[in-house]
C-alpha cells in the first residue's frame, strides 16, 4: 500500500481529514516532550500529503500507544491509530531510520517467537533481540544489563527457562501463513 | 359552467414552439368552454382588459389562462377575474410557457402537449367551487417567553408601539443571564448599568403583564388567536402585599443554599431576592431549602413580615392568557462539563467540578462583577488567595463533536478577551494565558478590541488546546501546547477560567413541542428561513429571537428581538387576518374517527370532536379541522382511508378530473 | 375450558358487567362453529369453543347493531386478539369497556389453516382474562412469511399474470370487507362516487384497483386473522397480499400490528431515519 | 440534436405528481434556463407530496400511463414540514404491495428534485422517458385494464 | 462460580507472580477460574504494528476455542490481552465478512460474543458486599495510589467500565478492603508500557514521574492491575532510583495481592514476596 491518507484512513479506521489541528493529542501525550515531530504535526503532515517526513521521523518510534491523544481528540480522530500506520508505511517504504530499527526488529523478533511457539518465550525474545538488535545498532548494550536482573528473576522464579509451547503449534502456523499470505501487512 | 380560455404568446416565448392559434382551435370545442382566444401578452393591461371583457360580456364562470407558471402570475388573473365579480379561486392556469414552449422544440408535439396541459386545467376548473379567504379576529395582544435582554427588548417594542404584552419568566426575576455580566465587550461598559433601567420599565410599563417565577404548560389556538396556560409556580409570597423591606430574608436562618444568580460562587437564603436589582424585587421561598415547607419548622420570616406577605399554604396556580402572537426568547446556559448528560460527555481531564478553582466563564464574571460575591475583588473559589495566573481555555465544548457540539459558540473569543483585560485591570501583576484554536472576533470593533488585550493588557495567548489538568499544592497544571512554536507547555496556574459551550435554556424542546416548532439537534429554536425569515417560525404567529436560535452576542440578541417585535406589530397592524381558503376540510358525515389525520397532521389542525344532539348525547366522533391553523399540505387527504377529507383546491374531484383528461 | 368459559360468560351476565357475550355456537358438532350473541345467563350454555371456531368476533364491536345491544364481552383467539388492541389504538372502542376473554388456541381448521401453522401467540396477549392452555409452538419469524417468499421467487410478470388470474374471479360482493375487524368505515372509499376511485367497470382492472385498495388500507394495520380469506366465495387467496404489507411493516419499523399495545402505529408517522434508497 | 426532434415508434405516456414548492418550481427552472427534454410527460401540481394518495398511482396507469413519476422537496425541505416524510413512508409500503402484485416497476419513480435542480428535473424526465421507450407499452397492465371478469 | 480464563503470555512468565496473587484471590472468594485450553499469545503490540490482519485472527483463535467450550465470559486479567481480545470480539460482531474470513483462518467458527473482563470487572461481579464480608485483616495502614495506566481505561470506545479520565472503580475496591485510596494526577498516564525492552529511556522517565507523584501525594504504595505496569514500576524501580538520584521504596502491589490479604493470605501466599520492591 502506498502512502496517501486514504491508505493512513484505512489503516488507521479515521478521517485524517477531520483533525482541525487543535494540538490536544500533542498537549497530552506523555511522550510529546521527546518528540522532533508533534502528533498534531505528523497528521497535518498526512492531511497535506508529506509522508516522507511523517515515515522519517524519531516520533513515531517513541509512541507508546497509550491511546491518550485518540481518547481527547475532539474530532474523534484516531491519532494513535494514525502513528501505527505510518510505523506500517514506514516498514513497507524501506523508511528506517535508527529509531524505528530496534523497534522493528523487537517486533519481528517477537511475532517470530509466537509463530514457533504459540506462546511468548521471555528468555529466548530478550536474547534473541539483544543480539539481533546490537548488530544492527551497537548503541544498543548487550544482554548485559537485563542480565544483572536475570539471576534475581530466576532465583524469584519468574522466568520459565524452557518457555511455554501449545500444543497446535501447526494450526499456529498455519493462522500466520494466512494473515502473511496477501504481503506482509495482512492486505494487498 | 362557462369556461373562458385564454392562451398566451408571452410574444415570441410561447408562440415561437406553441401554435396558438391551432391550440386554442382544439379548445374551443371542450365541453364547458363558452370561448377560447389567444393573444399576444395576456398579462399586459390590454390583455387583461379582453379577459375583463369577455368576463362580463360571456358571463363566464370559469377561467383558464394558458401562459407561464401560475408561481409568476396566478395572482394578477385572480384579481382581474375579482375585479368583474368573478371568484378568484375559479381561475387556474395551464404552465405552457416553462413547462412546454420554453422545453420543446418539436413544434408539433409541444402544441399537442400544449392542448393537453390546457385540457387538465380546463377539466381542473370545471371542479372548482367558489372559496372565501378565511378571516380571522386578531387579540392584539403578544406574549413573551423569556425575560432575558431578549424578552426584555422584544416586550418592551411592542408595548411601547401600543400593544398589551404579556411576559413570562421562568425565574423569580427579569434581567437573564445579562444580569448577571460584569461589563460587556467591546466597550467595556457595566451590564447591570444598562440592563437594569429596562427591567425597571418593564416592570413599570402599564401594558407589560408579568408572570415572573411562571412557565408556560400548555399553547392552544393559533395565529391571532393563541390561548396560552401558564402555571405561576407558588412563590409562598404574595407578592401584592409584599413591599420588598427585606425583613425576612435578612432573618432567615438557612443561609448555606448556592445562588443560582451567582451560578454557585455565592450563597443565598431559603427566603430570597436572587439580586438587589431584581425586577419585581420581592423575595421567592426555595421550597427545596426552607425547613418550614420541609420540616413544618422555622416560619421566622413569617413571624417578621410585617404585612402578613408569607403564605406557607401557597400552591401553583394556572392561568389562560389570550394572546394573538408569541415570542420564544428562552435563551442559554452554559453546557455542564462537569458531567455527562445525554451526547455531552464530561470533560474528566479538566477537573471541572472536582478543582474548586476550575470554573466557567459566567462565574468568572460574577466574581469579577462588583455587585458579586466578592465585591469585584477577584479571588479563587479555594482560598480567598489572588490569583497571580489564571489560564482561560477556549472552545470547552465547542467545536467538539467527540464530548459537545459540534458547532461554535461565537460569544467566547470576545468575552475571553475581556476577562484578560478585567483581569489585568484588577490585578496589575497577574498574567493572564489563553488556549485558543482560532479567534474570532467578526463585529464592529471587536477585532481591535482582542487585540488590545494582548498588545495592550499583555494576555499571553497560545494557539492550541489544553489536554489535562491536574492540582499540586493547591496550584493547577495545566499541560497544554502551542502549535504555532510546535511545543508541549506546562503553565502553572491559580485559576483556570473554561470557556464553556452555549446550550438552549432547559426544557427548550418540550416548549417547542408545545408551541409547535422546530429545533435542531442541539435543541436550538429554528427559524422559518436562515436569511430571509430569519425571527419567523413555521407556526404563523410564532416568533423566535436571542441565544435560543443560535449562539448569539448582546447587540444581536436585541437586533433579533426588535425585528421580532416588528414581526408581531406587522401582525397587529390589520383586525382580522385572511388566510389562503385552500385548507382541509372532514366530511363529518362519513367519518370513521380513526384519527390517523390527527396524528399525521404537520400543523395539529385536526381535533378530535364529539357530535352531539341536542340533548347533548353524543351522536358520534369526528375529526374535524381547524381552518385557522391549516396550512393546506392535504397530508390529510392522502392518509385517509374512507376519503373522507378533503382539501379545497386540490379537491379529489379536481385531481381525478385531470388525470381522467389525459386519456 | 368449556366449563370455565360458560362460567365466566353467566357471570358475567348475571353481575350485569356486560349486556351481551359475543361467542361461538354450533349446531352441528361435525359443522363449523357461528357466531352467537348471548344476552341471558341461562342461554351460556349455548357456547362452545373448539378448532372449528374460526370467526374473528372482534369485527362485530363496531356494528352498529352490536353497539346498540350495550357493554359487550367478546371471545377472542390469539389472532383474534391483536385486532382488539389495533381497534383501540384507532380509537373504535373503548377497551375499558369491552370484555375480552381469551381463549388458548391450538390453531383452528383440519387441517389448521395457514395461519396457525405459523401462529406465535397461541395464547392471547392483552386480553382481560384467558381461558386454557395452549401447547407450546415455536415459530421462527420467517415461517411466517414463507409462503410470500414462494410467490416472490417467481417474476413480476408471472406474479402480475397470477393476480390478474386470481382477481378475475372476485366478484365484488365484499365478503372481505364485512368480515375484517378493520373494515369499519362507515362509507367505504370503494363506494364514494366522486369521484370514483375505484372503478365498477366489470374489468379486472376495477377488481385489482379494490384489491390494493383494501390490503393498503391494512397496511401494517393488518394483524392477520384470514377472515377475508376464508370469506372469499371466489377461493382467492387474499391473505398473500396482506403478508406482503405485514413483512415490509415488520422488517422496515419492527412492528407487528396488535402485538404491543403502546407501540406508535407505523403510518401517520414517520420517522427522519425512514430508508429511501429507492427515491432518487 | 435533441431527442425530441427523433421520432420513434412508440411515444410513452408519463403521468408526474408533482409537489408545488419544489419539484414544480425545479420544472419552472428547467423553462427559464431552457433546458430541453422529452415532451411526453404531463405534470400534475400538488400541493404536497403529503396529498398523493397511491389512488392516484393506480389511477395514471388505468387512464393508460406506461410510466408515473412521484417527486416531492428533499427531507427536511418540505414547505410543510413533514408531508414530504410521510409521503416516503407511505410510498415505501406502496411500492411492496405493488411489486407483490408483479406490478413492473421500472414504471414507477419516486424522486427529490428541489427548486433549484432544473438540471435534475431534466435528467429524470429524460431518463424515465428513455427507459419506459425501451420498455415499450405496459401490455400486460393494458390486457388487465380491458380483461372483463369470468 | 466459574469464569473462562486467559493467562496471556506474562502471567505464564516473568508475571506468573500475578497469575499466583489471581488464582489465590479468586479462589478464595469462590471464583473458580477455567483456563483456555491451548490459548495462543494475543499478538500484542508487535501484531498490530506489523501485520493487522494477524492482530485479529489471534484473538480470534482464543474466542473461537472459548466458543467450542462454552466459555460466555472469560477474564484476561493482562489489560493488553484483554484489550487485543475486546477488539477483535467486536470487530468480528459487528462484520459477517469477517467472521466468515476468520473462521477460515483460524479453522473454527468464531463469532465474537464472549465477554472478556479484566481484574476489576471480575471483583464487579462478585459484589462489593462479598468482598467486604470476606475481609479479617482491614489494610487500616495502607494509603494506596491506584494506577490504571492506559489499556484499562483506553481507548474509552472499546472499554466501557469505567470514566477514562477519573476511574474510581478500583478506588471504590481498595476502601471496601479498610485501605485509603489517595487522589492523585497520573493514575492513567502512561508508563511506557511496550517499550521496556526497546526504548528503556521513555519507560524510566515515565515511571519517575509516576512514582514522584504517588510519593507526592502521600501515598504508601501503589496498586496495579497489568504486568507491564508491575514490571515497569516495581522491576525498574531500582533504575529508576539510580538513575534520577532519588529513593522511593514504593511496593507496588497487584489489585488481588491487596484483596488477599484483606482476607487473611500472607504476602508470600499471594507472591508478593517475589516482587523486588519489599514493603
Amino acid at each position: 500500500m502506498r502512502p496517501s491518507s486514504e491508505a493512513v484512513d484505512m489503516l488507521a479506521h479515521t478521517h485524517v481529514t477531520d483533525c482541525y489541528q487543535c494540538g490536544k493529542c500533542s498537549a497530552g501525550c506523555p511522550v510529546g516532550e521527546r518528540m522532533d515531530v508533534l502528533p498534531n504535526q505528523l497528521v497535518r503532515l498526512v492531511q497535506s500529503g508529506n509522508f516522507r517526513r511523517a515515515m522519517d521521523c524519531e516520533a513515531i518510534w517513541l509512541c507508546v500507544s497509550c491511546q491518550t491523544c485518540s481518547a481527547r481528540c475532539p474530532k474523534s480522530v484516531n491519532c494513535a491509530g494514525v502513528l501505527d500506520a505510518l510505523r506500517q508505511l514506514a516498514v513497507e517504504n524501506n523508511v528506517i531510520n535508527a529509531a524505528a530499527r530496534r523497534t522493528i526488529v523487537f517486533q519481528q523478533v517477537f511475532l517470530n517467537n509466537i509463530r514457533r511457539n504459540g506462546r511468548l518465550n521471555e528468555l529466548e525474545l530478550v536474547g534473541v533481540f539483544k543480539s539481533k538488535a546490537f548488530l544492527k545498532d551497537a548503541s544498543v548494550p548487550l544482554l548485559f544489563k537485563d542480565s544483572l536482573l536475570a539471576p534475581k528473576m530466576i532465583t524469584r522464579g519468574k522466568f520459565h527457562l524452557m518457555g511455554e509451547k501449545v500444543k497446535d503449534r501447526a494450526l499456529v502456523g498455519r493462522i500466520f501463513e494466512r494473515c502473511f499470505a496477501e504481503g506482509p501487512r495482512g492486505h494487498k | 359552467m362557462r369556461i373562458g380560455v385564454f392562451t398566451c404568446w408571452c410574444g415570441e416565448n410561447i408562440a415561437r414552439h406553441v401554435d396558438c392559434q391551432k391550440v386554442a382551435e382544439a379548445i374551443r370545442n371542450l365541453l364547458g368552454v363558452h370561448c377560447s382566444v389567444d393573444y399576444k401578452y395576456m398579462c399586459s393591461d390590454p390583455g387583461q382588459s379582453m379577459i375583463r371583457e369577455q368576463i362580463r360580456n360571456g358571463k363566464l364562470t370559469g377561467l383558464v389562462v394558458a401562459a407561464c407558471s401560475p408561481h409568476m402570475h396566478l395572482k394578477t388573473f385572480r384579481k382581474a377575474a375579482e375585479a368583474e365579480g368573478l371568484n378568484p379561486y375559479m381561475v387556474e392556469m395551464a404552465n405552457v410557457r416553462e413547462h412546454c414552449a420554453w422545453v420543446h422544440h418539436d413544434r408539433e408535439a409541444a402544441t399537442a402537449k400544449a392542448i393537453d396541459i390546457i385540457r387538465m386545467a380546463v377539466a381542473k376548473v370545471q371542479q372548482n367551487r367558489p372559496l372565501a379567504a378565511i378571516r380571522v379576529p386578531v387579540t392584539k395582544r403578544a406574549m413573551v417567553i423569556g425575560g432575558g435582554v431578549a424578552g426584555i427588548q422584544a416586550a418592551l417594542d411592542i408595548a411601547d408601539a401600543g400593544f398589551e404584552v404579556v411576559l413570562v419568566e421562568r425565574d423569580p426575576s427579569i434581567g437573564g443571564k445579562m444580569a448577571g455580566l460584569s461589563e460587556t465587550f467591546p466597550t467595556l461598559d457595566c451590564s447591570q448599568c444598562i440592563l437594569t433601567p429596562r427591567m425597571v420599565d418593564v416592570g413599570q410599563h402599564p401594558r407589560i403583564k408579568l408572570h415572573t417565577y411562571s412557565e408556560v404548560e400548555a399553547v392552544n389556538g393559533y395565529v391571532g388567536n393563541f390561548k396560552v396556560t401558564v402555571r405561576k409556580k407558588a412563590r409562598y409570597v404574595d407578592i401584592t402585599k409584599c413591599n420588598g423591606c427585606g425583613d425576612c430574608w435578612n432573618k432567615c436562618p438557612q443561609k448555606k443554599n448556592l445562588s443560582e444568580f451567582d451560578f454557585g460562587m455565592g450563597k443565598r437564603t431559603a427566603i430570597y431576592v436572587p439580586f438587589p436589582q431584581a425586577v419585581p424585587a420581592r423575595p421567592v421561598i426555595d421550597r427545596e431549602a426552607c425547613t418550614m415547607l420541609l420540616k413544618g419548622k422555622c416560619g421566622i420570616c413569617a413571624k417578621k413580615c410585617t404585612r402578613g406577605a408569607i403564605n406557607f399554604e401557597d400552591q401553583d396556580q394556572l392561568i389562560t392568557e389570550d394572546v394573538g402572537a408569541i415570542v420564544a426568547a428562552t435563551g442559554y446556559k452554559l453546557c455542564d462539563i462537569g458531567k455527562d448528560e445525554g451526547r455531552y460527555k464530561g470533560y474528566g481531564e479538566y477537573g471541572f467540578g472536582r478543582y474548586a478553582d476550575v470554573i466557567d466563564g459566567l462565574q468568572f464574571e460574577r466574581i469579577v462583577s462588583a455587585s458579586g460575591p466578592t465585591g469585584g475583588e477577584i479571588k479563587r473559589p479555594s482560598d480567598g488567595k489572588t490569583p497571580k495566573s489564571v489560564v482561560f481555555i477556549c472552545c470547552v465544548g465547542s467545536r467538539d463533536d467527540a464530548k459537545g457540539c459540534g458547532y461554535c459558540s461565537k460569544i467566547c473569543c470576545m468575552y475571553v478577551a475581556k476577562h484578560t483585560m478585567l483581569y489585568k485591570h484588577k490585578v496589575h501583576d497577574g498574567q493572564a494565558h489563553v488556549f485558543y484554536m482560532d479567534i474570532r472576533a467578526g463585529g464592529k470593533n471587536y477585532e481591535e478590541f482582542v487585540r488590545r488585550a494582548i498588545e495592550q493588557d499583555g494576555a499571553e495567548y497560545h494557539r492550541g488546546r489544553v489536554s489535562r489538568i491536574t492540582e499540586h499544592n493547591g496550584q493547577l497544571i495545566v499541560r497544554g501546547v502551542d502549535t504555532l512554536v510546535g511545543e508541549a507547555m506546562t503553565i502553572e496556574a491559580d485559576l483556570v477560567v473554561l470557556a464553556t459551550a452555549m446550550r438552549p435554556a432547559d426544557g427548550v424542546e418540550s416548549l417547542a413541542q408545545k408551541l409547535n416548532i422546530g429545533y435542531d439537534e442541539y435543541g436550538f429554536l429554528s427559524e422559518s428561513h436562515p436569511k430571509l425569515r430569519p425571527v419567523e417560525t413555521n407556526t404563523a404567529g410564532v416568533l423566535v429571537c436571542g441565544a435560543c436560535q443560535a449562539p448569539k452576542d448582546i447587540p444581536e440578541s436585541v437586533a433579533q428581538a426588535s425585528a421580532a417585535a416588528a414581526k408581531v406589530m406587522m401582525l397587529f397592524a390589520r383586525d382580522e387576518l385572511t388566510r389562503e381558503p385552500e385548507v382541509a376540510e372532514v366530511n363529518e358525515q362519513t367519518c370513521a374517527a380513526c384519527f390517523s389525520c390527527v396524528r399525521g397532521c404537520p400543523y395539529k389542525a385536526i381535533d378530535e370532536a364529539d357530535i352531539t344532539d341536542r340533548q347533548g348525547r353524543l351522536i358520534k366522533r369526528t375529526a374535524r379541522v381547524n381552518p385557522g391553523l391549516c396550512m393546506g399540505c392535504g397530508t390529510c387527504v392522502a392518509i385517509c382511508p374512507s376519503k373522507s377529507v378533503d382539501l379545497a383546491g386540490f379537491t379529489e374531484q379536481q385531481v381525478y378530473a385531470m388525470v381522467e383528461s389525459l386519456v | 375450558m368449556l366449563n370455565d368459559l360458560r362460567q365466566t360468560a353467566r357471570q358475567l351476565l348475571a353481575d350485569k358487567k356486560v349486556d351481551v357475550v359475543i361467542g361461538y355456537g354450533q349446531a352441528d358438532p361435525a359443522g363449523p362453529a357461528y357466531p352467537v350473541f348471548i344476552t341471558r345467563p341461562e342461554d351460556t350454555e349455548q357456547l362452545v369453543f373448539n378448532d372449528r371456531c374460526y370467526n374473528n368476533l372482534t369485527t362485530f364491536l363496531t356494528r352498529k347493531e352490536i353497539r346498540a345491544m350495550g357493554r359487550a364481552a367478546v371471545l377472542v383467539k390469539g389472532c383474534d386478539a391483536k385486532s382488539v388492541v389495533v381497534l383501540a389504538v384507532e380509537s373504535q372502542i373503548d377497551r375499558q369497556s369491552v370484555v375480552v376473554i381469551g381463549m388458548a388456541c391450538n390453531g383452528v381448521g383440519q387441517p389448521s389453516l395457514a395461519k396457525c401453522r405459523t401462529c406465535d401467540v397461541h395464547m392471547p396477549r392483552h386480553t382481560d382474562m384467558v381461558i386454557g392452555q395452549a401447547a407450546d409452538h415455536a415459530i421462527e419469524a420467517k415461517d411466517r412469511y414463507a409462503e410470500l417468499a414462494e410467490m416472490m421467487s417467481k417474476s413480476a410478470s408471472e406474479r402480475l399474470a397470477y393476480w390478474g388470474q386470481e382477481l378475475s374471479r372476485c366478484v365484488k360482493c365484499y365478503a372481505c370487507r364485512q368480515v375484517c375487524p378493520m373494515c369499519y368505515c362507515e362509507r367505504c372509499v370503494a363506494d364514494k362516487n366522486q369521484p370514483q376511485v375505484i372503478k365498477t367497470s366489470a374489468t379486472t382492472m376495477g377488481n385489482l384497483a379494490w384489491q390494493i385498495n383494501r390490503a393498503f388500507h391494512l397496511a401494517s394495520r393488518c394483524v392477520g386473522c384470514d377472515e377475508c380469506t376464508r370469506a372469499c366465495p371466489a377461493g382467492i387467496n387474499l391473505r398473500l397480499l396482506n403478508l406482503m404489507l405485514a413483512q415490509a411493516t415488520e422488517e422496515q419499523f419492527d412492528y407487528r400490528p396488535g402485538m404491543d399495545k403502546d407501540a406508535q402505529p407505523v403510518l401517520g408517522c414517520f420517522s427522519v431515519k425512514d430508508k429511501e434508497c429507492f427515491i432518487k | 440534436m435533441s431527442e425530441t426532434q427523433t421520432k420513434h415508434d412508440f411515444e410513452p405516456k408519463i403521468v408526474a405528481y408533482v409537489c408545488n414548492w419544489c419539484t414544480y418550481l425545479g420544472a419552472d427552472l428547467a423553462g427559464t434556463n431552457r433546458l430541453e427534454y422529452p415532451p411526453n410527460i404531463r405534470i400534475l401540481r400538488l400541493p404536497c407530496t403529503g396529498r398523493i394518495d397511491f389512488n392516484l398511482i393506480v389511477k395514471a396507469y388505468e387512464m393508460g400511463a406506461d410510466a408515473v413519476l412521484v417527486s416531492g422537496c428533499h427531507p427536511g425541505d418540505c414547505h410543510y414540514t413533514s408531508g414530504n416524510y410521510h409521503a416516503r413512508r407511505r410510498w415505501m409500503l406502496f411500492r411492496v404491495l405493488l411489486e407483490g402484485i408483479g406490478f413492473d416497476m421500472r414504471r414507477v419513480h419516486f424522486t427529490w428534485i428541489s427548486a433549484a435542480e432544473a438540471k435534475k428535473f431534466q435528467e429524470v424526465v429524460i431518463d424515465i422517458t428513455e427507459q419506459t421507450r425501451a420498455l415499450g407499452p405496459y401490455g400486460d397492465f393494458r390486457k388487465l385494464l380491458e380483461a372483463p371478469v369470468c | 462460580m466459574q469464569i473462562g480464563y486467559y493467562p496471556g503470555c506474562a502471567l505464564h512468565g516473568s508475571s506468573n507472580d500475578y497469575e499466583r496473587s489471581v488464582r489465590v484471590c479468586l479462589g478464595r472468594l469462590g471464583m473458580e477460574l477455567r483456563e483456555l485450553d491451548d490459548w495462543v499469545c494475543c499478538g500484542a503490540t508487535a501484531a498490530h504494528s506489523l501485520n493487522a490482519k494477524l492482530a485479529t485472527a489471534l484473538p480470534a483463535r482464543n474466542l473461537a476455542i472459548a466458543e467450542r467450550d462454552g466459555i460466555d465470559q472469560m477474564l484476561a486479567p493482562c489489560p493488553m490481552c484483554s484489550m487485543e481480545l475486546i477488539k477483535a470480539g467486536q470487530a468480528l460482531a459487528a462484520s459477517d465478512a469477517l467472521r466468515r474470513e476468520m473462521s477460515e483462518i483460524v479453522e473454527q467458527k468464531v463469532s465474537g460474543a464472549t465477554g472478556v473482563l479484566n481484574l476489576i470487572q471480575v471483583f464487579q461481579q462478585i459484589g462489593l458486599e462479598r468482598i467486604q464480608k470476606a475481609v479479617v485483616q482491614p489494610l487500616s495502614q495502607t494509603k494506596a495510589a491506584c494506577y490504571y495506566g492506559c489499556l484499562l481505561v483506553r481507548p474509552p470506545e472499546q472499554l466501557r467500565f469505567d470514566d477514562c479520565e477519573n476511574p474510581t472503580s478500583m478506588e471504590t475496591i481498595i476502601k471496601a478492603l479498610g485501605a485509603e485510596a489517595i487522589d492523585w494526577n497520573y493514575k492513567t498516564e502512561c508508563c511506557g508500557a511496550g517499550m521496556t525492552m526497546c526504548n528503556e529511556d521513555t519507560v524510566l522517565d515515565l515511571a519517575h514521574k509516576i512514582l514522584t507523584d504517588v510519593a507526592a501525594h502521600g501515598a504508601n504504595c501503589v496498586v496495579v492491575a497489568c504486568p507491564m505496569c508491575h514490571v515497569n514500576l516495581d522491576m525498574k524501580q531500582a533504575d529508576v532510583e539510580r538513575r534520577y538520584g532519588v529513593t522511593h521504596r514504593m511496593p507496588i502491589y497487584y489489585l488481588s495481592d491487596l484483596v488477599g490479604m484483606a482476607m487473611g493470605a500472607s504476602g508470600a501466599e499471594m507472591g508478593v514476596d517475589r516482587h523486588y520492591v519489599v514493603a
